[in-house]
C-alpha cells in the first residue's frame, strides 16, 4: 500500500519528488532541501495520505560525498491507512532545513538529537540545544571524523594507584582454576579465595591449617618474597595506598 | 498528688533520656569531619538551581491557621468529655456556647471561599 | 460590605501571584529511574512549566556499532531496552535478515518468538511491579519480581544468561532449545496466571492506587501520534497499533491474539493494558509451545552467514575458512538501506541500517520507542501536582538504554 | 569481632571487646544503602534486592535516596561522563563512615563502552572500596560483595578489592550433555 503513497505524491509534486525506490521493500521518496517542510506539511494534511503518526527523523553522515554531505531521513506512517513512507532529503554541511516540530511534535527531541549527533541545525526550531551530550561538548560525535574515543571529561579523573589493574589473570598464573592442584586443596578443606587471586590482591588468609593449607601458604609466601624483593629491585616508591 | 502523676513523669524521663541519649552517642562516636561539598544543599547529584526564599500563595497560609483553631477546639473538648457527668447542665452550656461561637467562625470562612483549594 | 471584603477584593485585583518554585529533580532521583533529570516551576504543588533532560545514560551505542562487524552488535543491542533484552536480539537479526533478504529456518522462527515473548511478560513485570511500589504498593513488587526470576531461569537455562542474553545470531541463534525447553515453559505459565490475579486482586480496587492511577496523565490520541508514541502507551490512548498485528513478522500471524486497547489513555489504562498483554502474551506462547516443531534446523545452513559448528571448523578445511572469513571480514552485506521494526517492550524497536557492502555496519539508528512515549511526557505531566509525576513516570516505562542509547 | 575476651563467670558469660570492634560490628550489620541506581545493572540489583537472594538478611535492604542517610553508595551501571559530577557531588555529600561499592563492569571500568562519553570505571571519580565484576554481576557475585564488604568493615581496612570468582564453576544448568540434539 505504500506503493499508492509514493505515486500520490509524484501526482502532487511531479519533478519536484527527485527520486522514489522501494529498495528492501521499503517505499522511499527523495526530496530536495528546499521543499523538505511543504512535502511533510502535505503527507500529514492530506486527506489521501494523513501521515500523522510520527516514526522517525535520522540522519546519516557521508563525508566523501561531495555534492551533499548527510543524508535526513523521515520516517511517518498513517493511523488510517497504516501505510509507510520514508522521505528522504541531501543536506549540505551547514546547510539548516526547516524544522518539522510544528507538524509532529514528536520531531522536536528528534532534531535536537540530530543537532546533538551531526551538527545540522533545524530553523524554526524552538528550543535548539544539546539533548543526549552535555552543553560544555565540542563537536558532533556521529560524524564519521570524530574519533570514537576522544573523551572530554567534566570532572577530571583521580589517578587510581590503591588497585593495580593488570589484567586479570597474569601471565604465569594463567586460570585460577588451572592453577589449584584439587587434591592438596580438597585434602586440606576448602578455601574461599584462590592462591593466585590472593596473591594479586593481597588478600587475608583463610585456609584451615591442614597440611595442604601450609603447602600452600609456604608457595604464597615464595611468591610474595619474590614480589618484594622485586619492588625493592626497582626501587620506585612504594606509597601506601590512598582509601580515603 | 505528686504520686498520682509519678507514670507520667517516669514516661516523659524515659522519653527524654532516649532522646537525648542518641543524639550525644552519635554525636560522640560518630567521625565528624565537615568538608565544604558536604555543607552544600543536596538536590539530587546536581547544581541547587532556583531561589530559596520564596513567596509562597496566602491559601498554604490560610489552611494551616485554620487548622490550627479547629484542632485546638477539639483539644478542649477532651478534658470536658471526662468530666462530663460532674459538670451537669452548667458545663454543658458552657461548652455549647464555645462550640456555637466556633462554628460561626467555620460558617464564616466556609461562605468566604477560605476552604476552597484551587479558589 | 465589611472591611474585610474591600481587602479580598483588592487582593484579588492586585494579583499578587506567588514567584514560581523552581525544583530540580536531578538524574539522582528515585522517581527518575536513575537517568533523567527534571527541572520543574512549581506554583505551590502546581506544575507551570517542565524542562525534561534525557542523555545521562548516553553510552555511544550508534558509534560503537560502527566499530564492530554486524554479529558483534549483539552484545549492545541486549544493553537497548535491557528490561526485555532478547526482544532487541530478535529486533536486530530481524533487520541485517532483512537486509540479506533470508529467512530463518520454521523451529527458529518458534523459538524467536516464545523467547521473545517470555521477555515482553518480564518487562511488564517490572514495569508494573515498579510503578505501583513508586505509589507504596510494596508487596505486588515482590510477587511479580519472584516470578520475573523464575522466568529469567527459563531464559538462563536456555541462553546461558539471565539477562544479557546475546543469543540472537544472523541467520539463527545461538543454540537449539534444551531438551526441557517446552515443559519447563508450559509449567511457568500457571505461576504467571497466578501472580496477575494476586496482584489485579491486591491494587485494582484499592482506593489510594485508584486515585493516584485513574484520570492523571492523561495523554489524548492526538498527541499520542504526534509526538510518534507507540507500545502500551498508544494502545492506551485507543489507536490500536500492534507491530505484531499490522505488519506480522516471523510467525505472529499463526496465533490468534488481541490487542488491549484503552480510551482515555491515562497511568490506568496503561496499567491495565500492560496486566492484559501480560496474558495475551501467555495465549501466544501456549499456541507456539503447541505448533513449535520438536526436530529440524535452528540456524540457516549457509556458510557465508551462520558460523559453522566447532566439530566441524577443526576437522574441515571449508569450514576453517568459513569461520576465518566470517570472524576477520565479517558478515558480507549488500549495498543499501534498511528500515525494520519489530513490537519491543515498549512499543515500536525499529533499526535503520545503512551498509556499504562491508563487514561493518555503516550506520545503525535505533528507532527507541521509550524516547518518543517520554516527549510526550510532558503533555501529561503539565499542570498536573508534583506527586503525579512518580505514578505518570512510572507508566511511561523509560528506560535509560534505550532512550539515551 | 576483633579481641574477644570471654569471662565466665560461673554460668552468666560476659563478653568484652573494644569500642570500636562494637562499633564496626553495628555499622557491618546495618549498612544503609544509596542505590545510585543508572542502567542494566539496576535490574540485578532488583533481583538481588528481591525475595529469592535477598539482601535483607544483611540488613543492607534500606534504600535511602538522601546521601545524609546512608553508608554505602552503590553505584550501579554505567557512569556517563555527564553523570559524572552528580556521582561525585552525592559521594562528597555522604555523611562518614561511608563506603562505595562499584556494581558490575561498567561502573569498575567502562565495561565495553570505551568511547567518548562513558567514565571508564567510576573509581576514576570516587574511591571504591569493593568492585564486583559481571555484566550484570550474578546476584551470588553481589552478595558475595556485600559479604567481603562486612569483613572489611569489620577489620576497618579500606583496600579495594575485587570480588573474586567462585572456585566450583556452576555448570550453566540444562545445557550440558543432557541429550539436546
Amino acid at each position: 500500500m505504500s506503493q499508492a503513497v509514493v505515486d500520490r505524491l509524484d501526482a502532487q509534486f511531479g519533478e519536484r519528488v527527485l527520486e522514489s525506490s522501494d529498495a528492501f521493500g521499503d517505499h522511499e521518496v527523495r526530496v530536495a532541501l528546499k521543499d523538505w517542510a511543504e512535502v511533510a506539511q502535505f503527507m500529514k494534511d492530506d486527506v489521501d495520505l494523513q501521515m500523522d503518526h510520527f516514526i522517525d527523523l535520522t540522519a546519516v553522515d557521508y563525508p566523501e560525498r561531495e555534492l551533499a554531505r548527510f543524508d535526513l531521513v523521515l520516517m511517518m506512517r498513517s493511523s488510517v491507512t497504516g501505510a509507510r513512507i520514508r522521505l528522504r532529503t541531501h543536506v549540505k554541511d551547514g546547510e539548516e532545513p526547516g524544522t518539522l516540530s510544528g507538524i509532529w511534535s514528536g520531531a522536536n527531541w528528534a532534531e535536537r538529537e540530530v543537532w546533538d549527533m551531526f551538527g545540522i541545525k533545524f530553523n524554526g526550531h524552538p528550543d535548539m540545544r544539546r539533548i543526549l551530550l552535555y552543553e560544555e561538548f565540542v563537536g558532533h560525535p556521529l560524524r564519521k571524523d570524530y574519533p570514537i574515543d576522544k573523551a572530554q571529561p567534566l570532572v577530571p579523573y583521580r589517578e587510581v594507584d590503591t588497585i593495580d589493574k593488570l589484567p586479570p589473570f597474569g601471565i604465569e598464573e594463567g586460570q585460577p582454576f588451572a592453577r589449584i592442584d584439587w587434591e592438596s586443596r580438597l585434602a586440606g578443606g576448602d578455601s574461599q579465595v584462590s592462591p593466585a587471586l590472593g596473591v594479586q590482591q593481597g588478600q587475608r588468609r583463610t585456609l584451615s591449617d591442614s597440611e595442604a593449607a601450609q603447602k600452600i601458604q609456604a608457595r604464597i609466601e615464595a611468591q610474595m618474597a619474590k614480589q618484594a624483593e622485586a619492588a625493592q629491585a626497582s626501587e620506585e616508591p612504594s606509597d601506601e595506598g590512598s582509601g580515603e | 498528688m505528686f504520686t498520682a502523676y509519678l507514670p507520667v513523669f517516669l514516661m516523659l524521663g524515659v522519653a527524654l533520656l532516649v532522646a537525648v541519649g542518641v543524639f550525644a552517642l552519635t554525636t560522640a562516636l560518630g567521625p565528624k569531619n565537615m568538608t565544604a561539598e558536604k555543607a552544600i544543599p543536596y538536590e539530587s547529584g546536581s547544581e541547587t538551581t532556583g531561589a530559596s526564599h520564596i513567596r509562597l500563595s496566602i491559601k498554604f497560609y490560610l489552611t494551616a491557621i485554620l487548622f490550627v483553631v479547629f484542632d485546638i477546639e477539639a483539644v478542649f473538648l477532651y478534658p470536658w468529655a471526662s468530666l462530663f457527668t460532674q459538670l451537669g447542665w452548667l458545663g454543658f452550656f458552657e461548652m455549647a456556647s464555645f462550640l456555637v461561637v466556633l462554628g460561626v467562625t467555620l460558617v464564616y470562612a466556609w461562605r468566604k471561599g477560605a476552604l476552597e483549594w484551587d479558589s | 460590605m465589611e472591611p474585610a471584603d474591600d481587602l479580598l477584593n483588592e487582593m484579588a485585583a492586585l494579583e499578587i501571584s506567588a514567584d514560581p518554585m523552581r525544583l530540580n529533580m536531578g538524574p539522582s532521583h528515585p522517581a527518575m529511574h536513575g537517568t533523567i533529570r527534571m527541572v520543574i516551576d512549581l506554583d505551590g504543588e502546581t506544575l507551570i512549566n517542565l524542562d525534561v533532560q534525557p542523555g545521562y545514560l548516553h553510552r555511544g551505542f550508534e558509534k560503537s556499532c560502527e566499530r564492530g562487524t554486524w554479529s558483534q552488535v549483539f552484545p549492545y543491542a541486549d544493553r537497548l531496552n535491557y528490561v526485555s533484552p532478547m526482544l532487541n536480539n530478535v529486533g536486530w537479526a530481524l533487520a541485517v535478515e532483512k537486509l540479506l533478504g533470508i529467512e530463518v529456518p520454521e523451529r527458529c522462527q518458534y523459538y524467536r518468538v516464545i523467547l521473545g515473548e517470555l521477555a515482553r511478560i518480564a518487562d511488564h513485570f517490572t514495569c508494573n511491579g515498579a510503578s505501583a511500589m513508586e505509589l507504596g504498593a510494596f508487596t505486588p513488587f515482590l510477587w511479580l519480581l519472584k516470578v520475573r526470576d523464575w522466568v529469567w531461569d527459563i531464559l538462563e537455562r536456555e541462553t546461558g544468561a539471565r539477562m544479557t542474553h546475546s543469543f540472537g545470531r544472523i541467520g539463527g541463534m545461538a543454540a537449539p532449545p534444551t531438551a526441557t525447553f517446552k515443559d519447563d515453559v508450559l509449567r511457568l505459565i500457571p505461576e504467571v496466571h497466578k501472580v496477575v490475579k494476586e496482584t489485579e486482586i491486591m491494587l485494582l480496587r484499592n482506593r489510594i492506587f485508584l486515585d493516584r492511577m485513574q484520570g492523571v496523565g492523561v495523554l489524548t490520541k492526538e498527541q499520542a501520534l504526534s509526538y510518534g508514541v507507540t507500545g502500551p502507551m498508544a494502545r492506551s490512548t485507543g489507536i490500536p497499533y500492534d507491530v505484531r498485528k499490522d505488519h506480522p513478522y516471523l510467525v505472529y500471524d499463526r496465533f490468534d491474539f488481541d490487542v488491549p486497547v484503552g480510551e482515555d489513555g491515562d497511568n490506568w489504562d496503561r496499567f491495565m493494558v500492560r496486566l492484559e498483554e501480560i496474558r495475551q502474551s501467555v495465549r501466544i506462547i501456549e499456541q507456539a509451545v503447541e505448533q513449535m516443531p520438536d526436530d529440524g534446523p535452528i540456524n540457516v545452513d549457509d556458510p557465508r552467514i551462520i558460523f559453522p559448528e566447532k566439530s566441524d571448523v577443526y576437522t574441515t578445511i571449508e569450514a576453517t575458512i568459513a569461520h576465518f572469513k566470517l570472524v576477520m571480514e565479517g558478515l558480507r552485506t549488500p549495498k543499501g538501506e534498511v528500515y525494520s521494526f519489530t513490537e519491543g517492550g515498549n512499543g515500536e524497536l525499529g533499526f535503520h541500517i545503512v551498509s556499504d557492502g562491508s563487514g561493518t555496519p555503516y550506520r545503525v539508528r535505533v528507532r527507541p520507542p521509550c524516547w518518543y512515549n517520554l516527549a510526550a511526557s510532558r503533555e501529561m505531566l503539565l499542570g498536573g501536582m508534583i506527586a503525579d509525576i512518580i505514578p505518570t513516570f512510572g507508566s511511561v516505562n523509560m528506560i535509560g538504554g534505550e532512550c539515551d542509547r | 569481632m576483633g579481641q574477644l575476651k570471654v569471662i565466665d563467670g560461673g554460668g552468666e558469660v560476659a563478653v568484652t571487646t573494644r569500642l570500636s570492634d562494637l562499633l564496626q560490628w553495628a555499622r557491618k550489620w546495618s549498612l544503609f544503602q544509596y542505590p545510585f541506581v543508572t542502567a542494566c545493572c539496576g535490574m540485578e540489583f532488583m533481583a538481588t534486592a528481591a525475595p529469592r537472594y535477598d539482601i535483607a538478611r544483611f540488613g543492607a535492604e534500606a534504600p535511602r535516596f538522601s546521601p545524609r542517610q546512608s553508608d554505602v553508595l552503590w553505584v550501579v551501571g554505567t557512569i556517563s561522563q555527564r553523570q559524572g559530577p552528580a556521582v561525585r557531588r552525592i559521594w562528597e555529600q555522604m555523611t562518614d563512615p561511608k563506603w562505595v561499592i562499584a556494581f558490575g563492569t561498567c561502573a569498575s571500568c567502562g565495561g565495553f563502552y570505551d568511547n567518548y562519553t562513558t567514565i571508564p570505571g567510576v573509581d576514576k571519580v570516587i574511591p571504591v572500596d569493593v568492585y564486583i565484576p559481571g555484566c550484570p554481576p550474578r546476584p551470588e557475585a553481589v552478595l558475595d560483595a556485600l559479604m567481603l564488604l562486612q569483613d572489611k568493615i569489620q577489620a576497618n581496612d579500606r583496600k579495594p578489592i575485587v570480588v573474586p570468582p567462585r572456585l566450583v564453576p556452576e555448570r550453566a544448568p540444562g545445557r550440558t550433555g543432557e541429550g539436546d540434539s
